[in-house]
């Protein structure tokens, strides 16, 4: 009997339990947010950190910059996420960061100017933190290039608007000419078109104000502090700083030639590629360095989930200045150099596209190559065995550290022998058992 | 070569043995008696060192038993009362296992000596899973000798077999005796026992009731006679004047019924009843209950315990 | 068998214990939380931009009513709210463990800068909805401030004329207008309104009238005429 | 050789000997294996479509299968071996003679870890077979992972053994093996729900829960056998000779202490069953 009545009172713990989930249902709220421009590796990722968050994750020894904020935060069940109406109120409080490490500060920091400057232009990556002066000369320059841009722009529609002029007068010429019965190549000079200016080649975001916050690696805790000495309430929150696992290695991102808008990644040295049949394949080669997966999930927001115990390569930067080698043991087969490509599209019924080298042609008729990358065709006449390609720094036979990753051509024409080879044991069993079965009497 | 002090077993709560004082000379045949569930394995685990005691002390051949001294244990062969062995392998690969644990020097001859002893040497390479009860208690003697033992254990050896292989095994026994081997038997056949040994000791509810000669204590067993006397009225009143006479050993009443143990030397029934006559009872019946030896062993009851305590205290 | 079950019946008697005890001081907080509303005394409105301390801590709040301090160990505190524009409160308050709530209403003091009103008129289902305009020296429009205590007086004319070229008629409203608070207003968070039913006479379509308007703040009285104003009841 | 070596010499010989004259081990390789063999047959039809797939070394998954199914073998194995010696009662009469815990468990320990031992070597024929019909690769890391499954096993069999000290039946054996890593397995799915949740739609008694369960997780990490095993194979994968050593040291150390444990169980408990 008691025995049902103690599993009725742990049936009720749950059921009590369980309703509370449903019944905590948060409003729309103003609240202290930390808004994040952290460092993730490569770039700056931009979130901010709920109230429910209590930890923030920065990548040691690089700038991240933070910001305490006031604004409405709801929780928005169907991605489950908070969600703040910066649009409805934003309003940053004044005050200093503290940082505190075993309870002591050991850092305060005041708002400072900064800016994020692609020097590879608005749609890279690719981005430096300035702060102070440094941001407003970065700025300034990016403004000033911007502004020479448009006075190009200007002269670019002025020369224009002469060129359609004098285009005119040339047609209006040739027309009199041709009227007059003048016949074959004229003498006149056609008037040569103005190519517009190139748009500038790197971006810098507007200045704004944050926290710059640059620390190695452990565990802090932040405040921010009010002018008059008072904390404020909700700033307080656990940050982590961490560093990568592995650096240095080269990952790569690879382009099938039957498939280029699905690309494949080798990061880990680990990682095999595996051919079977004819593949052309591009490689991308990339400066990678490796995290924790959940830290830096919860870097790039702090509300993303991960798991402690797995490990991710993120791409620092394009390696382009390498070339690269298959090679089958010692013996080197291709070397293959950088080179731009262009994927045609093929018109018609059969719908597809086709990779092909950029040429002089392709540059004539007005193209752009699509992507520049490093060629390995895996032919069929390839015997079926292990191969490596790796990357080696222009002029030098050194191999780029972790660069080296395996393809293994199989042959897959023989998967259905794989069940064959399971039943070994068995007739080993069988030989074993019936060797014991001569030997007693039955 | 077996001694005992005070050794006792509880096992939460419930007494197994109690307070048990054995002594096994070099040589004997010893016989331990006692009905099922007395504290006989119990006891025997305890010799073994397998289940340790509550309290009390065993000497096994001369030295205090230790569980981590092995070496004593390689003087001793056991069979133990139901049979274990590994199904899977075959009489002879089960010898031979025993005999390299046990560093049996010359195996094979030694093997095929104790094969054609307890008469399993055509049956040596079947599996032991294919044996009969009878041939598996032999083939477990075989595994008790293989290491010449000094003292021999046997509990309860001749429970499942059949007459022509208990006349075998008891040869056996008695050959092995003669060879020098103490041998130390447990069972709660007293006939097996009274064929076999030369001291006996009898275990009953965990106590060792009496530790004797043969011939003593099949004396004390049979040298009794228990009547049941019906008489006209309530017995209880009249209990003292049967107790008071000299050749009653014990009695007891219930309503009108006296149950009374007479010593055996001659027929004492006209003197009883005149005795009752003369305590004022008319006597409805009487009838005797003569127990042979293996019977009164068998439906051991308080009268028998209380008889072979008795004749204890007396002698 | 016996013995078993009652093995089990003591482990998971052992662990509902465990499970209870730490539920109930899990539950059981060691410090005290505040929580509460701060509102305009008048309106109930937010008090915009008040910054509310107590023991070290502090917070802001821009655009809400409610606040929460937690961790704060049970004692007397001073609790301080400021706000522009509004007297500051200075309260003695006593924190224990648990929830304590703490409802603050605050006394606005002035509208910053206020130099006369700018007034228009709705024609709205109930009635005549009139919005008051706080404007400074400069005539721009006062954005943030406290709600005061206003009494607002009007005269309602029918408009003989045009916009430009008319002449006062009878009159058909005439003494104190009910105002009213509108939170969600930007600039007019003031406003009254005149019932249909208190305007007399029948009202034709299309016709116009005049009001004239008197502000009594605590800053002075402010008076407006408003020329256009529609008498035509705007059904929903 | 002393006596002890001995002794526990010819229990090994006899217990290892005969496991080889009954199915079990062979139909639980065979198992294994077109498990294996499945999962490998779905990977080279994975390349059908595209012709490339780039994937971690794809034997580590069917190894790791066969090791863990080897392993619930062994774990099954060790986990009754002296229960069912009790329950038999060849284990008294074993004790008859020269026979002590110590080395009784000691030859158990010492067969089954043989067993493991021979089983990866069925495994690392049959990756071998397989690597040369697909080209998939026999790779240093392969041996490296069989190397470290000689340790994984150890800890599996040491627990098993640990199990089967504590128990007096086959039968509560086998259910005490299977509520334990049954409850290891919920418990993890627990934690994996739990941690999954927001802590804004937890109640404080869930929260409390959560807590629990996370500290009682972190717990069965260093005390279930399949955990180590998880946490060996990774160190494979990450290719970490530190690491490597470092599971290699857990695992010897994991594996003392059962031994000791089970020593002492059986022991106490006795030879009955």
């Amino acid at each position: 009997m008691r025995i049902y009545v103690i599993a009725i009172c742990l049936i009720a713990i749950c059921i009590l339990s369980a309703g509370g989930v449903g019944a905590q249902a948060p409003a729309r709220r103003e609240q202290l947010v930390y808004s994040l421009t952290a460092f993730d590796g490569a770039s700056f990722s931009k979130s901010f950190c709920p109230p429910s968050e209590d930890t923030l994750y920065f990548i040691a020894d690089n700038s991240s910059v933070i910001d305490a904020r006031k604004t409405f935060i709801y929780f928005w069940p169907i991605t489950r996420r908070y969600m703040a109406g910066f649009r409805s109120l934003d309003e940053k409080l004044p005050g200093t960061i503290e940082i505190l490490k075993g309870g002591e500060v050991i850092q305060t920091l005041q708002r400072q100017t900064y800016t994020l400057f692609y020097p590879e232009g608005y749609w890279s990556d690719k981005a430096t933190l300035y702060s102070d002066q440094e941001a407003e000369r970065r700025f300034a320059e990016y403004q000033s290039a911007v502004e020479a841009f448009n006075r190009k722009l200007r002269d670019y529609y002025e020369e224009m608007r002469i060129y359609r002029e004098e285009f005119n007068r040339f047609l209006e010429e040739m027309r009199i000419r041709r009227e007059s019965g003048e016949e074959g190549i004229t003498n006149i000079e056609m008037p040569q078109e103005p190519s517009p200016p190139d748009f500038v080649d790197f971006y810098a975001s507007e200045p704004a104000q944050g926290f710059i916050l640059n620390l190695p690696v452990g565990n802090y805790q932040i405040r921010l502090r009010c002018p008059d000495g008072r904390i404020y309430e909700g700033s307080e929150k656990n940050v982590v700083v961490f560093e990568s696992r592995r650096t240095g290695g080269v990952g790569y991102e690879i382009i099938p030639g039957n498939r280029w808008t699905r690309r494949e990644s080798v990061d880990d040295p680990s990682w095999i590629i595996h051919g079977a049949g004819h593949n052309v394949l591009y490689f991308n080669p990339y400066h990678q360095a490796e995290y924790n997966e959940l830290y830096h999930n919860k870097l790039e927001d702090p509300q993303n989930s991960g798991r402690i115990e797995r490990w991710k390569w993120v791409h620092i930067d394009p390696i382009d200045d390498v070339h690269m080698v298959l090679s089958r043991g010692e013996e080197i087969l291709q070397q293959i150099e950088r080179a731009p490509y262009f994927v045609k599209q093929i018109p018609g019924p059969e719908l597809g596209y086709e990779i092909i080298p950029y040429d002089d042609e392709l540059l004539q008729r007005g193209y752009q190559p699509t992507f520049e990358s490093y060629q390995i065709e895996l032919s069929t006449n390839l015997p079926p065995e292990e191969y490596t390609v790796s990357a080696l720094q222009d002029g030098s036979a050194e191999h780029l550290p972790e660069s080296e990753r395996s393809i293994r051509l199989l042959r897959k024409e023989n998967a259905n022998y794989l069940y064959p080879i399971a039943f070994f044991p068995l007739v080993f069993g069988i030989v074993v058992i019936l060797s014991r079965w001569t030997r007693i009497d039955r | 070569m077996i001694q005992t002090e005070n050794l006792t077993k509880q096992y939460n709560g419930f007494t197994a043995v109690k307070d048990l004082n054995l002594k096994v000379e070099k040589g004997d045949i010893y016989g331990f008696l006692g009905p099922n569930g007395a504290g006989k394995t119990t006891t025997i685990m305890m010799l073994l060192g397998l289940v340790r005691p509550s309290s009390g002390k065993v000497y096994l051949l001369g030295e205090e038993l230790n569980p981590r001294n092995v070496d004593v244990k390689r003087k001793i062969g056991v069979v133990s009362e139901n049979q274990y062995f590994y199904r899977e392998m075959t009489a002879r690969e089960y010898l031979e296992f025993f005999a390299s644990i046990y560093r049996v020097p010359g195996v094979s001859d030694r093997i095929d000596e104790l094969f054609k002893a307890v008469g399993l040497f055509n049956h040596q390479n079947k599996k032991i899973g294919a044996y009969s009860k009878g041939m598996q208690q032999k083939l477990a003697f075989a595994r008790a000798l293989l290491h010449d033992p000094e003292l021999l254990i046997l509990d309860e050896p001749v429970a499942n077999l059949d007459p022509t292989s208990i006349k075998q095994l008891r040869d056996l026994i008695e050959e092995e005796n003669r060879l020098g081997r103490t041998i130390f038997v447990s069972s709660h056949l007293l006939s097996e026992v009274e064929k076999l040994c030369k001291k006996v000791g009898i275990i009953h509810q965990g106590r060792l009731l009496a530790e004797d000669d043969m011939s003593t204590i099949k004396r004390r067993l049979s040298d009794t006679v228990v009547l049941t006397v019906e008489v006209d009225k309530e017995a209880a009143p009249h209990l003292e004047a049967v107790r008071d006479l000299p050749f009653v050993q014990t009695v007891e009443t219930t309503s009108n019924i006296f149950t009374v143990t007479l010593e055996a030397d001659r027929d004492y029934r006209s003197d009883l009843s005149r005795a009752l006559f003369e305590s004022g009872c008319v006597i409805l019946s009487m009838k005797t209950k003569e127990m042979s030896l293996e019977e009164a062993f068998m439906t051991i009851t308080q009268q028998n315990i209380s008889l072979l305590t008795a004749q204890e205290d007396k002698s | 068998m016996r013995r078993r079950n009652s093995y089990i019946l003591l482990i998971i008697g052992v662990l509902v214990g465990v499970l209870f005890l730490s539920v109930y001081f899990s539950t059981r907080i060691p410090y005290g939380i505040l929580e509460g509303r701060i509102v305009d005394e008048v309106s109930g409105d937010v008090v915009r931009r008040v910054r509310l301390s107590v023991s070290d801590r502090t917070d802001i709040l821009f655009n809400s009513k409610d606040f929460r301090f937690t961790h704060l160990s049970p004692g007397h505190y001073e609790f301080i709210a400021e706000a522009p524009y509004y007297d500051l409160v200075n309260e003695e308050i006593e924190i224990n463990r648990g929830v304590n709530t703490l409802e603050i209403s605050m006394r606005g003091l002035e509208i910053p800068g206020l130099d006369g009103i700018i007034s228009f008129t709705n024609s709205v289902e109930e009635g005549i909805e009139i919005e008051i305009r706080f404007r400074n020296t400069q005539g721009r429009g006062i954005t943030d401030y406290p709600a005061l205590p206003l009494q607002l007086e009007g005269t309602l004319y029918h408009r003989e004329g045009t916009r430009d070229d008319y002449t006062l008629g009878r009159v058909l409203y005439e003494g104190e207008i009910a105002l009213f608070w509108d939170p969600e207003a930007h600039l007019a968070r003031n406003k009254g309104l005149i019932p249909w039913d208190e305007i007399n006479g029948e009202l034709v379509e299309e016709t116009h009238g005049v009001l004239e308007l008197v502000l009594h703040t605590p800053q002075g009285s402010f008076e407006d005429r408003v020329e256009n104003v529609a008498l035509t009841r705007k059904e929903e | 050789m002393s006596n002890r070596g001995g002794v526990v010499k010819t229990l090994f010989k006899r217990d290892f000997v005969y496991t080889f004259y009954s199915w079990g081990f062979y139909v639980v390789l065979f198992a294994a294996f077109m498990i294996s063999s499945f999962i490998l047959k779905n990977f080279l039809d994975g390349i059908r479509e595209e012709d490339i797939l780039v994937s971690a070394y794809p034997l580590n998954y069917p190894l790791f299968i066969s090791v863990i199914v080897i392993s619930i073998y062994l774990v099954m194995l060790s986990g009754v071996s002296i229960s069912r010696e009790r329950e038999h009662g060849t284990l008294e009469v074993l004790f008859y003679g020269p026979v002590t815990a110590g080395n009784f468990l000691i030859s158990k320990y010492f067969k089954d870890l043989c067993l493991g031992i021979i089983a990866l070597a069925f495994c690392a024929v049959y990756f071998y077979l397989v690597s040369l019909t697909t080209n998939l690769g026999f790779t240093a890391g392969l041996v490296r992972a069989l190397v470290m499954g000689v340790f994984m096993i150890s800890c599996v069999v040491c627990f098993g053994l640990f199990i089967s000290s504590l128990t007096g039946r086959t039968r509560s054996s086998v259910l005490v093996l299977l509520a334990i890593l049954g409850g290891f397995l919920a418990l993890q799915f627990v934690h994996a729900a739990l941690i999954g949740m927001e802590r804004e739609a937890l109640s404080t008694p869930m929260l409390y829960l959560r807590e629990t369960v996370s500290h009682l997780f972190r717990g069965i990490n260093w005390v279930s056998p399949f955990a180590f095993l998880n946490r060996g194979l990774d160190a494979v994968v990450l290719d970490s000779p530190l690491l490597f050593g470092l599971n290699i040291f857990y695992a010897v150390v994991y594996s003392v202490i059962f031994l000791i444990l089970s020593i002492i169980s059986m022991s106490l408990k006795g030879v009955k069953a």
